[in-house]
Parts: structure tokens; C-alpha cells; sequence
């Protein structure tokens, strides 16, 4: 009966100029009535051509750049960096370094989930609380990264060998200070929303990805461990010793957004592991090897990755002898994330879209680069 | 802890399972013939010893002479990772055969290398410019599209008014 | 109409009523014809007020403003070709034809009718009205409702798509 | 009962001594015609100082946004004046001078009257609330009846507005709010009918009389109807969990995405302002009005009814701060699946037991056995009608397995792979 009475399927941006895209990202929806049967994503708003630039730059001027791609979780992008350079040119980092650059890694980790969980929340239509509770444990992270760094966001810390500076004296009480809250703020978060009837009914069943296609469409980080695949890269390809570190990988149950919001917020209580492990054990020493600043790696190329927030975060470097990359390429976890938007999104309604987009949890800045 | 494989060892494993698809191998990669390479990394993919089921990176390099296409394999059951490269030689309209079908996930980052370097890739559903829009001049991550100033510009053509392509600097090739 | 203060509200509600009918016809674009209908609509309820008639003003708001305008309204805004101009047709001259004979049989019916201008309260309040349809008047009442629940049954049988018939009915939070 | 509430016009427990006292001394040296001018002239300005506008102000924007930034862990607007009591004032400023901008291709004339649309039933709902035992405006018979008509009337100005504003979002914000407001005003009419039934008046004074004549309160003999009339009135009045219609995270803002300055900002204020009139609504029907069993003997009973008024008011704030949003479809199915059977029982229920009130001889006590029986036959209701749809408590755990090495796929059925 259902031909008497058509609708007519339209266009609808969501984007880029929207509160849920978080950021200038746009998703071309086609929709009847509610129900989405398209969607096309339009990017490189934000395009700021990092791959070319990197070309004409030393290796060590290319670090401030990787801050900026993914600009939530700048640690964990210089240390995606730093490893590939090191990799390429035989460098060995000191424990000190190591055990500091994990502590970051993962206090990065923490800050960065504490937004992409709270956003998914504020997605979800939880109206900004879930999200500054979050925020504000967010800050203290922040303000631990000021200390220590000199900058909060894009903190341009890890140098190629090591780190930039070694610890401020009072680290280490504050981020024992910042441990015990930070469980709180979890464990509120997750009081909120887990247990939610209302959250369950948006989030449950909703953008489910299965493993195969999971794994099959490169996905990783959360995206992928939500779908049941027990896959980190910290595990798996140990970097910087996480092999000393004892921690569990959470995993989801069948792929939905639910799944990956929950285990986001396991990676947070592992992390918070993780930093309490590695703050005991802080080895002595030097925190950095000498580098020289005009690093002229052997020919060749490497490909180093890492377990960023969002997933597998890679770096493919081609050296030519010269002073800079002969090409600098970034795996963007965010980007290869998105490529089944349209698997997660049609055939749901537009409060499915928004919400399958909040639990990929993208940064523009890391998309487009 | 990974298994990073060498090029010959996975020169050897593709040429156990599709004969004649190497054309050679380095030490970190294995550079597949053009014509076979789809078929030979389909093979890899579901062979259960090389088990590449994830593709955990795909982009492009502009080596002068030629372009290399660069995919990082990956298997998450044997957790092991393996670099295999296809070449391009035809410079002005480079063209590879679009692994799109073998995964999925590599859809979005041929349509990113298409937009940057121009390699064509056969058999992609909907390869079009991600990041720049339609009609930009060129693509950028070639060697001849200078970034630096000083240098013409010819992404800005449009703008000056000048089109003069620069002539290519002369920079060693690996 | 005893005093000054229910002659003016008599007058504004008549040019009120008046105007907003003539904005139905004139206007070309159909929302805009419906929101003067809703503006007509409001000035009859206003006539009730002034008759001591409240809850049928009420009722005439609650069903013809609330529902049946917005009923209205979403047909409208539902129906792809009529968001546009309420387009001259051929239908003009018989439509004046028939608004003149009506207007004729009202006046008619107007002058030939003797109003009753005695001060006695005309006893419609709620309760009357809930004795009046559930005893006298409950057969018309009962076949109404079931007219309706019809009425709603079709719509949504119409609209109803061939997916969601197979979908299993009880579901309270899907 | 005998009251102590005095005629004395300096006798604040009732305003409506002062106005008469008013209203005799300008019949006595003008014509009667002026009296009936100043009479609803003195109705709104004693309304707006005492209620509409302290409480638009400093509850509705001062006070929700304080209350919610504690709920966020922040501090709300602390700024300007006395712990940034002022703030609403500095909004208004702002909003007054902003441009009002209208885009090129909306439909200018409407998008120019929706928001006097919105405001004005704003105003007329206040006038049959009885702020207390002779503190009513217009004593309407059919009290109950206008205010539920009135109330439908912001969902025209809103879908004009979402109409005019010739913007997609808009557009869905409208059709949203007018389904929403459709499929809620069924059983919201339904429970109010409940009400109707049961207290045998349709005039809000009367309802009041009938709850301090019998000691208790409606929400006691109603539970039922009370939580369809809260999840209902918050569904018509787009507040969280139910704000499909301006969803900001879906639809930018809904109806509202095209418009900026003092048209925005009187949507804006007077969507506070149906909250309240609902609040006030509600407080009027199930909490008692400005009764307090006794306790409006010395306390002013405005004074009162304002304190549950914005009791419920809180309640609105409570869930809009810690709820997430619905989905429309599952919005729909709520109203038409769950709260209809619902509201439909309860009218029966109370129905029955209205004519067995008429039939015993018990009195005024009967009441507390009708409570007796409904508050349990509710609960049971709603666990039984919940149960028949389908639904159960989510088995699935909210803890994600936990593994130990990386590696190969965790079957998804296998419960036991991963420990807690």
C-alpha cells in the first residue's frame, strides 16, 4: 500500500557547521523523513596539507606539526613520531625516557577519552553534564602536561630520543593527586549513563559493526576492540616497554555504540593502571639520548605505530640522506575510522547518525591533517 | 610481540601462492608486479599461514621515476605485519588496481592518495578528491607541486594568472 | 450586549473574524491561508466567550485550532506540490457562484429566523453536555467514534510501509 | 474549617483584599466601566510581579542554569550583580541589541509573528491559576478545559516559526514538535479527564476546594495520572529527556535555528514560561494548590502554591541536567504504547471508583482507601503493561569483557571469554 503515499528523500548537511561533528566535518545525509538512506561525508575543511609541509622541514621541526593533527591527543602523536624517526635511524632511548613518554602516552589517553566519552554523552542528548564532569578531570591533565611541557594542548614534548625536559619535582604527587578523582569521575560516568534505560535505548543495537567487517575495514583502537576483536597494539607490538606494564584490553560484545562508549571507559581505569605501574617503577637516569639536530637517517623507510586514543596510529617514513622525510606519511586512525560511516548510518535515523558519529569519536584536525 | 616480516620473506610467501607476482624485494618491502598484484594480495589476505586480513596503512610515494603504492598488512590472529608496494610508471596518468574489494577499509585512503598524487585506481567505487575540492590544480604531494614560496606555485595558477610549470628540482632517488 | 465593555469585544472579534476570512480567500500562499483560518477560528471562539458559552469556545479551540489546523498544516507541509502558489484555476467562477448562494441562503435564514434575546442561562455546562451525549444523543455519539477509529485504522494502513509489517508489534523501546 | 485569614486590606496572607479594596474605592468616584479596566489590569501586574516574572528570571534562567552548573561541576553564572543575580537582566540587554536576523529566503511576515504567536497564550494561561483560596484572575468554569486549549497554541507559533525559517533543521524541528504535541496531548487529556472524574469540577478553584475538603492530595489518590501528566507535559513542553524538537546535538536547534536576538530570546523566555505555567498547572491539580493542610493559615497560600510551582519546576531542571534525549520514534512508541493504556486504565480505575464513592456511605475517608488501593494498583500497572510490551532490564552486561592478551577474535556469543 505503501506506493499510494510517497515521501520524498532529501538532502540534509549535517555539518560543517554543526554542534554534533565536532569540528568543520560534514556528512551529506539523504533522508526520508527520519530515516537516513544516504550518507556521503565531505572533508578536508580543515586540510592543511602536513604531508607536503613535513617534506621541506627537518625531522626535528616536524614534531610541533604532529601536535597539531590530532590536537586532543598531541603526546601520543609526537610519540608516534618519534618512534618511526627513531626506527629509521637506529636510535635508542634511555628507560628514563621511555618510562616518562609512556606516562604521558597515557595521561594523553585519559584526557583525550575523558572527551570522547563525555561527547558521545552530550551526542546522546545527556545535556553537558557527563561532559564536564569529564572536562574537569580533563583539566587537572592538562594542567599536568602545562607543568610539565609548558603548553596544555599541543605540547611539542617528546623529542626524537627521548623527552624534552625531564619531570618537574612535584610530578609525581601530582598525578598521584590526580589518580583517586579521576576513578570517581569514571565510576559517576558510568553510574550516569551505563545503567541509563534512556542511554541503553540510543545507544544499545545502534551503528553496529560487526567483526568481520570491523577488521576488514582497517578499523582499530576502540572502534575495533568494541566489536569484540581483542586487538592493541600495546599488547601486541609492544613500544616504549609496555610489555612491564600488567593491563587488560577491554573489549565490547557486538559492536555497537554502546560497546565502544564502555570500553572507552575501561581504557581509562587500564591507563589509570598503567600510569600508577609505571610512576612506582620511574626509572633513574637520563631522559633523553643526544640527537643531532639535524638528524640525516640512513636511506630507507620505516613504518612505526602506536595505540593513540582513537587506534593505530601510524607514521611511514622515507628518508633520502637528506635533513627531511623524502615523504612523511600519517596513518590517521580517526580517518580510516570513518570509512564505514555509511555501513553505521543508513537505514537509521538521524539521532542514530549523530550518535554512531559521536562513538567513532573523530578529530577534524586528524581527518583532513 | 609483532613479527615484522623482511621483504624477501613475503616475496616468498606471495610467489608460493600467486607464481610470478614479485617483481622484486628490499629488505623492509616486497614490490609486487602491477598486473598480479591484486590477485596476489587477495591470496595473501586469506591464505591462513599469511593471514593479512587487516590492511593497516595504504599511501603513496612519488619516487621521480615512478610511483610506489605502499600497503602495510597486518594479521591480528598471527600478529605479524608485512610491507608489499605496487608501482606506477606512467607519470602523467599513473594507475594501479584498487584493492577496494580485497578490504574495505582501504576505499577512503585510495580516494586520499588519488587526491594527492593522482594515482588512479582501477575498480574504485566512487574515487573522487576528499580533501581538496574538485578542480583543484594538480596534486600536491607530487614533487614537481613545490609548497615552499620562492618557488612558483601552480596550485595557486588560478589566482596569478600564471600556469608556467616549474621545472622539476633535482633530488637524489632512492 | 448590555454593556460597553462586550460591545467592544463584539466589534474587534467581528473585524477580527472578518478579516482573517478574507485573508483565507485572498491569499495566495496555502500556510499562509491556514494560519488566517486559525486567526478565524479563534475569533468564533471568541464570539462563544461572548455568548456564556465557554466550553464550547474551548472545544473550538482544542479541535479546530489544535487539531484540525495542524492536521491542516501537516497535509500541507506534506504534500510536495501545494507548498507552492495557490494558483489561479478554472474553478473560480463556480466557486463565486456557490459563495454567493450561500451567502444568499444565510442572509435568508438570518432575517427569517427570531432571535431569542432572554436573559436565561443557556445551561451548557460541561455536565449537560455529558448527560445530553451519553443519553439522547448516544447512538450519533458511538457511531462518530467508530467513524473515527476507521478513519484512523485507513491512515495507517496507508502509510503504513512493507518492512515494518514483518516487524513484531510489542515493543515498548524500540 | 474556619480561617484566620482576615478582610483587612493590609492583611497580605490574601492579596485579593488589596484589589478589592482597590476596585470599590474607583467605583465609588468613576463610572463601573473603569473597574472592569483596571480590574485585569491589577490581575496581571499583581501576577507578573509576584510570580511571572521573579520566577522567568531567577528561577527559569538564574536558577536553572545555577542548579545545573552544580549538577556540571561548575558555577553558573556568578558575574554580574550579586551572585550573578543580575545575569538574566544582562541576557535580555544583549539579546535587545543583537541583530535579529531573518534569512533571504524565509517567509518574513511569519517569521516575524511566530514569536508574538508564542508570547501571547504565554500570558492567558496564567489567568485562571488560583495563586490562592480567592487569588484568581477569571474563575472560568471550564478552567481546566482553557488551559489545556491554550496550551496546544505554542505548537502553531513553533511550527511557523520552524516553517518560515525555510532552513531543514527548522523544518524538522517542526514536524517533530507538532507529532510530539499531538501524540502527548491524547493521554495528557486523558489523565486530565481522570481528574475531571474524579473531583467531579472542571474549574481549577474547584479542584483545589476538593483536595483541601478532603485532606489529601490529588498526586496521592492519582499516582498514575500524575507521572503520564510529568512525562506528557515535559514531552509537550520539549524539555530533556523529550527535546526532539530543538535536539541540539540532531537539529542544530530546531525551529529555532534561524533565529537570533529578541526573537529568539522571546521563545527562548517564554518557553520558560509554559514550563512554569505547567508547573504551576500541575502544582494547582496534584499537589494541592496553595493548600497545605492547615499550614496556609499562617503562611500565605501564594506563597505556597509559588513554592510547589517551583518545586515541580526543579524537577524539569533535575532531568534536563542528568538524562539523555529519546529517539522520536521511541518517543512516539512511549506515548502511544505505553502512557495511552496507561492513562486509559487510570480513567476506568478512577471512574469505578468515583461511582462507588457515590454509591457508600463512607464519607470523606473513603478517599484514603482509594489511595490505598491506587498507589499499589499503579505500580502494578505500569510493571505489568511493561512487562506485556516486551520489555525487559538490559542482561547485557555494562562492563566490557576484559582480555589479557592481543590477538585473534573473542566470539561475541561465548559469555565466558573474558572475566570480571
Amino acid at each position: 500500500m505503501s506506493e499510494i503515499v510517497q515521501s520524498e528523500p532529501f538532502v540534509m548537511n549535517i555539518g560543517p557547521q554543526h554542534p554534533s561533528t565536532h569540528g568543520v566535518f560534514r556528512v551529506k545525509a539523504t533522508v526520508d523523513g527520519e530515516r537516513v538512506v544516504d550518507a556521503e561525508m565531505v572533508l578536508g575543511y580543515l586540510h592543511r596539507s602536513m604531508e607536503k609541509l613535513a617534506e621541506e622541514r627537518t625531522y626535528t621541526q616536524n614534531i610541533p606539526f604532529t601536535d597539531r593533527t590530532d590536537y586532543l591527543s598531541s603526546m601520543s602523536n609526537n610519540l608516534g613520531y618519534c618512534l618511526a624517526v627513531e626506527k629509521l635511524a637506529g636510535i635508542e632511548v634511555p628507560p628514563r625516557g621511555q618510562a616518562i613518554r609512556v606516562i604521558m602516552a597515557e595521561l594523553q589517553r585519559l584526557a583525550s577519552h575523558c572527551m570522547g566519552a563525555g561527547a558521545f554523552a552530550n551526542d546522546t542528548g545527556a545535556w553537558q553534564t557527563p561532559i564536564m564532569w569529564f572536562m574537569r578531570e580533563r583539566e587537572k591533565i592538562l594542567d599536568i602536561f602545562e607543568m610539565t611541557s609548558g603548553a596544555r594542548l599541543t605540547c611539542n614534548y617528546m623529542r626524537i630520543g627521548g623527552v624534552a625536559f625531564d619531570l618537574p619535582d612535584d610530578f609525581e604527587e601530582h598525578v598521584r593527586a590526580l589518580i583517586g578523582p579521576l576513578r570517581e569521575t569514571i565510576a559517576d560516568g558510568e553510574g550516569l549513563l551505563s545503567g541509563n534505560e534512556i542511554f541503553l535505548a540510543r545507544a544499545r543495537n545502534v551503528a553496529v559493526i560487526p567483526q568481520e567487517l570491523a577488521v576488514n575495514a582497517s578499523l582499530s583502537g576502540p572502534m575495533l576492540r568494541g566489536s569484540g576483536v581483542a586487538w592493541d597494539i600495546r599488547k601486541a607490538d609492544p613500544y616504549c616497554g609496555y610489555e612491564q606494564y600488567d593491563f587488560d584490553i577491554p573489549i565490547g560484545y557486538q559492536g555497537d555504540a554502546y560497546d565502544r562508549f564502555i570500553v572507552r571507559l575501561e581504557e581509562m581505569r587500564q591507563s589509570l593502571r598503567i600510569v600508577e605501574q609505571a610512576l612506582e617503577a620511574l626509572p633513574g637516569g637520563p631522559h633523553s639520548t643526544e640527537v643531532p639536530l639535524a638528524l640525516r637517517p640512513p636511506a630507507g623507510e620505516a613504518y612505526a605505530r602506536i595505540e593513540s586514543p582513537r587506534g593505530e596510529l601510524g607514521y611511514y617514513l622515507v628518508s633520502d640522506e637528506g635533513p627531511s622525510p623524502y615523504r612523511f606519511h600519517i596513518r590517521p586512525p580517526s580517518l580510516i575510522n570513518l570509512s564505514v560511516l555509511k555501513e553505521m548510518t543508513v537505514g537509521g535515523s538521524i539521532a542514530d547518525a549523530i550518535v554512531a558519529l559521536g562513538s567513532i569519536d573523530i578529530v577534524v584536525g586528524e581527518i583532513d591533517r | 610481540m609483532t613479527r615484522w616480516w623482511t621483504g624477501e620473506e613475503l616475496a616468498e610467501a606471495a610467489e608460493r601462492l600467486v607464481p610470478g607476482s614479485v617483481a622484486r624485494s628490499t629488505a623492509t618491502a616486497c614490490i609486487l608486479e602491477a598486473e598480479h598484484a591484486h590477485e596476489a594480495l587477495r591470496a595473501l589476505r586469506d591464505d591462513p599461514e599469511t593471514n593479512f586480513a587487516h590492511l593497516s596503512n595504504l599511501c603513496g610515494v612519488d619516487q621521480w621515476d615512478r610511483f610506489e603504492v605502499v600497503y602495510h598488512l597486518q594479521s591480528l590472529e598471527r600478529n605479524q605485519v608485512a610491507c608489499a608496494k605496487v608501482e606506477a610508471f606512467d607519470r602523467e596518468e599513473p594507475s594501479v588496481a584498487s584493492v577496494v574489494d580485497i578490504w574495505h577499509g582501504a576505499w577512503i585512503q585510495e580516494s586520499e592518495t588519488y587526491d594527492l598524487f593522482g594515482i588512479r585506481f582501477e575498480g574504485h567505487p566512487n574515487l573522487q578528491r576528499i580533501l581538496l575540492w574538485d578542480g583543484y590544480p594538480g596534486h600536491p604531494l607530487r614533487k614537481d607541486f613545490l609548497a615552499m614560496p620562492g618557488g612558483l606555485q601552480p596550485g595557486l595558477n588560478e589566482f596569478a594568472g600564471t600556469a608556467a610549470k616549474p621545472e622539476p628540482p633535482v633530488r637524489p632517488v632512492t | 450586549m448590555d454593556n460597553a465593555g462586550v460591545q467592544i469585544a463584539f466589534w474587534v472579534l467581528s473585524i477580527l473574524t472578518l478579516v482573517a476570512a478574507g485573508g483565507v480567500m485572498v491569499s495566495r500562499n496555502l500556510l499562509h491561508a491556514v494560519l488566517f483560518l486559525i486567526v478565524a477560528f479563534i475569533g468564533v471562539a471568541g464570539f462563544f466567550v461572548l455568548l456564556s458559552a465557554e466550553f464550547i469556545a474551548m472545544a473550538q479551540i482544542v479541535i479546530y485550532v489544535g487539531a484540525i489546523a495542524v492536521l491542516i498544516l501537516f497535509a500541507i507541509v506534506l504534500t510536495p506540490q501545494s507548498i507552492r502558489d495557490n494558483s489561479e484555476t478554472a474553478m473560480v467562477g463556480p466557486a463565486i457562484l456557490l459563495g454567493v448562494a450561500l451567502t444568499a441562503v444565510f442572509l435568508f435564514v438570518i432575517h427569517d429566523t427570531t432571535w431569542a434575546t432572554d436573559a436565561t442561562d443557556p445551561g451548557l455546562s460541561a455536565s449537560d453536555l455529558g448527560r445530553a451525549l451519553l443519553s439522547t444523543w448516544v447512538l450519533p455519539f458511538e457511531i462518530a467514534s467508530v467513524l473515527l477509529t476507521a478513519a484512523l485504522v485507513g491512515a495507517i494502513m496507508l502509510v503504513r510501509s512493507e518492512t515494518e509489517e514483518s516487524e513484531d508489534v510489542p515493543d515498548a523501546d524500540a | 474549617m474556619p480561617t484566620l485569614v482576615t478582610d483587612h486590606w493590609y492583611d497580605f496572607r490574601d492579596l485579593s483584599n488589596l484589589s478589592r479594596v482597590i476596585l470599590e474605592g474607583i467605583d465609588k468616584v468613576a463610572p463601573y466601566e473603569l473597574a472592569y479596566i483596571v480590574a485585569p489590569i491589577i490581575g496581571f501586574v499583581a501576577a507578573f510581579v509576584i510570580f511571572v516574572l521573579p520566577s522567568q528570571l531567577f528561577v527559569g534562567v538564574y536558577g536553572e542554569r545555577r542548579i545545573i552548573g552544580r549538577m556540571q561541576a561548575r558555577k553558573g553564572p556568578n558575574r554580574v550583580g550579586p551572585f550573578g543575580l543580575l545575569q538574566p537582566v544582562a541576557d535580555a540587554l544583549k539579546l535587545l541589541q543583537k541583530e535579529a536576523l531573518t534569512p533571504t529566503a524565509a517567509d518574513k511576515t511569519l517569521m516575524w509573528a511566530a514569536p508574538v504567536f508564542f508570547v501571547a497564550p504565554a500570558v492567558l494561561l496564567f489567568a485562571v491559576i488560583p495563586f490562592g483560596p480567592r487569588m484568581v484572575f477569571a474563575d472560568v468554569p471550564a478552567g481546566l478545559i482553557f488551559f489545556i486549549a491554550v496550551s496546544g497554541l505554542p505548537v502553531l507559533a513553533a511550527f511557523i516559526a520552524g516553517w518560515s525559517s525555510n532552513n531543514k533543521y527548522s523544518l524538522f524541528g517542526a514536524m517533530r514538535i507538532v507529532a510530539m504535541s499531538i501524540s502527548y496531548e491524547v493521554p495528557l487529556v486523558l489523565v486530565l479527564l481522570c481528574v475531571v472524574v474524579f473531583t467531579n469540577t472542571m474549574s481549577l478553584p474547584g479542584i483545589v476546594e476538593f483536595q483541601v475538603d478532603s485532606n489529601l492530595w490529588l498526586i496521592f489518590m492519582q499516582p498514575l495520572a500524575f507521572v503520564v501528566y510529568f512525562i506528557a507535559v515535559s514531552a509537550e513542553l520539549n524539555r530533556t529527556p523529550t527535546d526532539i524538537a530543538e535536539a541540539e546535538s540532531e537539529i542544530v536547534a530546531g525551529y529555532l535555528t534561524e533565529y537570533s536576538g529578541m526573537k529568539w530570546g522571546l521563545f527562548y523566555g517564554m518557553d520558560i514560561g509554559y514550563a512554569l505555567a505547567a508547573a504551576a498547572f500541575a502544582s494547582t491539580i496534584f499537589l494541592g494548590g496553595w493548600s497545605m493542610w492547615g499550614l496556609e493559615q499562617w503562611v500565605p497560600p501564594w506563597l505556597l502554591f509559588i513554592a510547589k510551582t517551583h518545586l515541580f519546576y526543579f524537577v524539569f531542571i533535575w532531568t534536563r541536567g542528568t538524562l539523555p534525549r529519546l529517539r522520536i520514534d521511541q518517543l512516539m512508541g512511549f506515548a502511544w504504547k505505553f502512557l495511552l493504556p496507561l492513562a486509559v486504565f487510570n480513567l476506568f480505575l478512577v471512574s469505578l471508583e468515583r461511582l462507588w464513592w457515590n454509591e457508600s456511605d463512607l464519607g470523606g475517608g473513603i478517599v484514603f482507601i482509594i489511595m490505598a488501593i491506587n498507589i499499589p494498583a499503579s505500580a502494578i500497572a505500569v510493571y505489568l503493561w511493561a512487562r506485556f510490551l516486551g520489555y525487559k532490564p538490559e542482561r547485557i552486561p555494562t562492563r566490557p569483557r576484559l582480555v589479557r592478551e592481543a590477538g585473534g577474535y573473542v566470539p561475541v556469543e561465548d559469555p565466558a571469554a573474558g572475566g570480571q
